[in-house]
């Protein structure tokens, strides 16, 4: 009850920030379509606390301004390696652990390595994370830990 | 000379277009330069993130009108979002069909060889 | 400013068009692929600000979503998605 | 200046990626190719003002049409057959032919001339009195949905035509799966794709909220009912492809989807009907209501919505098809595998 | 003249290579590619000759005057979805033809109908025979 409840309002406010219009008939419209939306949504079953992380929400955005620094640094490094030609790069490849205990933990924190240019996250099976990255120095950084506490520490 | 609100914004808008171009023609680049497909992928992943970061902030602050700047905000969302889930299922794809990854240097200088038996073993019966 | 960044969409695109070409693996083809997507979102985007109407944002979002939905088609019926059994473990270490 | 720069550019590209599409063998490539051919074709259309245009060449080019593309391949086999029947010949025959074009051209009024004939008809009565007439501001909902609803009609039921050809050509007599099974399967593959699973599951409403969105936003942007249909549709694909086929039939009824299908032109032909009891001419929607411009409104949300439906049914049917005859064949080609290595 | 020209000669361009293939493949999924870029080199053609110098997208805005032609924006538009359908309707002849001939190119789908040809003819000229020696 409590994720369609958040869907629902979500969804309210997708529509209200595309459409902007508030006329009688556009929000009726607005509100007919939010309703079949959740109905389609709740006949394919996708409502559920997977897709509505409502309890990591409030920690999320502190998480994502260290992250934006981590892009930020990451980005210059690649950048630098795609100028400078390819005797600098020193692909490697291994695999990680990942301490999350949900599946939405995970996921945040594959994606996390994923977007963050110079690692990859080639697979993800049970808690293990094969992660190929553009510099061994990328690796060290990731096991060291730092970015999987952090996602860790959304969870509780 | 005086610095107006308007002036400022305007150089920061130009500022993160300026980056935001530098960066995608790097990862143009990159698709190009890198050896192989994984370390390719980490090419995209830089246009993808930071470049489109870059360009719609840059974009945010040309324009004052509520409605598009949230559409802008919407768009970059969504690419930072998606992106990533779109290279990990592709590096996943890959990876679990047997294209492995070139490691070290000395591999790289065969990489040559390497794209070319991978190529074959694609190559449709 | 605007143009000039116009301009390196562009040329990234071009860039991506060549490596979608010259392949060699169908991967690299579908990374290009996905490339290109998300460069046609920011060209739009631009192109809007450039021609001075910039509500037509919609397109954008429109691509950005289509995008996600065509590579996973394509690793869907590419024969990739079935996954043989994981091999990651015997793999490296 | 730039704007033609940019014209120039994508041009240039489509010829090219054009060329490598005749090149190419692998047909895989062929197909990656033309999604990559659809997007620099919807850039184009943007580049040329043709917003409305350029919203469902995205959907279809680049999403729709590479998918089944790749579904058909991997039914008929991937790569083409080396032999050329004569290229001398045709490759005569198209220079002469594409000559004579160009001889045809030189005649043309130049691009963007303002006064070529093709502005000087209708468009300017479209322009400048559709908005007393109609009263929506997107001009191109306003033709399309009211100067040439009737126009507009026959498209859909082509459309709809070309839905039933599919469903007589491909449609097979499909077993109800064991729902446990079902499980079965969609539990192992969330261990697999749990990062693309997850994803989608909290992408998918928003897809859908979207193309409603996009349904109803038809008269003030770019937007209405074709794209819709193809948005929604392709929401639901991207359903079907990470979440199963038999799932996808499960929970959306294969039956009322054709229904809708038929509801969608039904509902557009009772506005026409409806306006001619009403005393006007086939969708004519001025004598829907008092008001004329409140009838015209009345009658493009209805037909739009008929558009809507019978667009996304449709692509639905279109593709659930094509996935479901693969599925078939594929287990077909497993079954005989495993009687081959029996028999070995 | 260079560039007034340079959209209808790069159509022309499309128009042929998309030709081209049709004529020149025996592929018929190629062919069906082919087809597409055709149909997309009119779609192109339609939406240059739309382009009105200096306007912008038929989108009435205060303050604009000139906009580019919204009737072949219509004509496109509904063109393009009718075009996947007919695309759909291609592929799914396709998928048939495989089924019946266990191939999509054109020369073994040729020499196949041949072949079948020929035993009906043979078939048909032994009948006859055999009719002519029966009674």
């Amino acid at each position: 009850m409590r994720h369609t409840l958040t869907l629902f309002l979500t969804l309210a406010a997708f529509w209200m920030l595309n459409s902007g219009h508030t006329s009688v008939l556009m929000l009726s419209l607005g509100t007919i379509s939010v309703v079949f939306v959740l109905y389609i949504a709740h006949r394919i079953d996708v409502v559920d606390h997977e897709s509505q992380p409502i309890h990591l929400s409030y920690k999320l955005p502190g998480y994502f301004l260290w992250l934006l620094k981590e892009l930020l640094l990451a980005n210059i490094a690649v950048v630098k390696s795609i100028w400078l030609g390819k005797n600098f790069i020193s692909p490697a490849f291994t695999t990680i652990k990942a301490t999350q205990k949900t599946d939405i933990g995970k996921v945040i924190y594959a994606n996390s390595i994923t977007i963050t240019p110079g690692t990859v996250t080639v697979d993800l099976v049970g808690d293990r994370l094969t992660v190929h990255a553009l510099f061994q120095e990328n690796l060290d950084i990731l096991k060291a830990g730092e970015m999987d506490r952090r996602v860790s520490r959304l969870e509780n | 000379m005086t610095l107006d609100i308007n002036t400022i914004v305007e150089i920061l808008s130009g500022f993160c277009l300026l980056i935001g171009s530098f960066l995608c023609i790097s990862g143009g680049v990159g698709i190009l330069r890198f050896p192989d497909f994984y370390t390719r992928m980490h090419a995209v992943g830089v246009t993808d993130t930071l470049a489109a970061g870059m360009i719609l902030v840059g974009l945010m602050l040309q324009n004052p009108d509520a409605l598009v700047v949230i559409k802008l905000l919407m768009i970059l969302v969504m690419t930072l979002f998606i992106n990533p889930t779109a290279s990990h299922a592709l590096a996943k794809a890959a990876f679990h069909n047997g294209l492995m990854p070139v490691l070290d240097d000395t591999e790289i200088l065969n990489s040559k060889e390497r794209n070319k038996t991978t190529d074959n073993d694609l190559e449709p019966k | 400013m605007l143009i000039a960044a116009t301009l390196a969409v562009l040329v990234a695109m071009i860039l991506a068009i060549i490596r979608g070409i010259v392949g060699p693996t169908l991967y690299d083809r579908i990374l290009a692929v996905n490339m290109f997507g998300t460069k046609t979102v920011l060209l739009l985007s631009l192109l809007g600000f450039v021609m001075g109407r910039p509500e037509f944002l919609d397109i954008a979002i429109v691509y950005a979503l289509i995008n996600f939905i065509s590579v996973v088609g394509v690793l869907r019926y590419s024969g990739t998605f079935e996954l043989k059994q994981p091999s990651a473990e015997s793999k490296e270490e | 200046m730039i704007g033609l720069l940019i014209d120039i550019t994508l041009l240039t590209l489509l010829v090219g990626v054009a060329i490598a599409i005749a090149r190419m063998k692998d047909l895989f490539a062929v197909a990656m190719l033309a999604g990559i051919y659809g997007l620099l074709t919807a850039s184009f259309f943007v580049a040329m003002d043709a917003v409305d245009v350029a919203f469902t060449e995205a959907a279809v080019g680049a999403g729709i049409s590479t998918l089944l593309m790749f579904v058909v391949i991997t039914m008929t086999g991937r790569s083409e057959d080396p032999v050329r029947h004569k290229p001398l010949l045709a490759l005569l025959v198209v220079t002469i032919t594409g000559s004579l074009l160009i001889f045809g051209t030189l005649d043309m009024p130049y691009f963007g001339a303002p006064d070529a004939p093709i502005h000087t008809h209708v468009a300017p009565r479209y322009i400048n009195d559709s908005m007393q007439e109609v009263g929506v501001i997107n001009l191109v909902t306003a033709v399309l949905a009211s100067y040439r609803a009737f126009d507009t009609f026959g498209e859909v039921v082509v459309v709809f035509t070309a839905g039933i050809g599919v469903l007589a050509l491909l449609s097979v007599a499909r077993r109800r799966e064991d729902d446990a099974v079902i499980e079965l399967v969609n539990d192992s593959m969330h261990e697999q794709h749990l990062i693309l699973r997850i994803v989608t599951k909290m992408l998918i409403p928003f897809i859908l909220l979207f193309a409603l969105y996009v349904q109803f936003h038809g008269d003030f942007g770019p937007g209405g009912g074709f794209q819709a249909g193809v948005i929604f549709a392709s929401a639901i694909f991207l359903y079907a492809l990470l979440f199963g086929l038999s799932t996808a039939r499960r929970v959306i009824n294969q039956s009322i989807i054709r229904l809708v299908a038929a509801v969608g032109i039904l509902l557009y032909g009772c506005v026409g009907v409806v306006s001619m009891l009403n005393g006007g001419s086939f969708l004519d929607y001025n004598v829907l209501s008092s008001d004329p411009i409140a009838g015209q409104h009345l009658g493009i949300l209805l037909i739009e919505w008929g558009v809507g439906c019978t667009v996304a049914s449709v692509m639905v049917i279109i593709f659930f098809n094509f996935a479901g005859r693969q599925e078939d064949n594929q287990k077909a080609q497993n079954e005989e595998d495993i009687d081959a290595n029996r028999a070995l | 003249m260079l560039i007034g020209l340079y959209n209808y000669w790069v159509v022309v361009v499309l128009m042929m290579i998309g030709f081209y293939i049709v004529i020149a493949h025996g592929n018929l999924v190629k062919k069906i590619v082919g087809l597409t870029i055709f149909q997309t080199s009119v779609f192109i053609f339609y939406i240059s000759i739309a382009k009105v110098e200096g306007g912008t997208a038929p989108i009435l805005h205060a303050g604009i005057e000139v906009y580019s032609n919204p009737l072949p924006h219509v004509l496109i538009l509904t063109a393009i979805v009718v075009g996947i359908s007919t695309t759909a309707l291609g592929l799914a002849l396709t998928v048939r033809i495989k089924e019946a001939y266990g191939s999509i190119e054109e020369s073994e789908i040729q020499s196949q109908d041949n072949q079948i040809q020929d035993a009906h003819t043979q078939g048909a000229l032994s009948q006859s025979t055999e009719s002519r020696e029966s009674p």
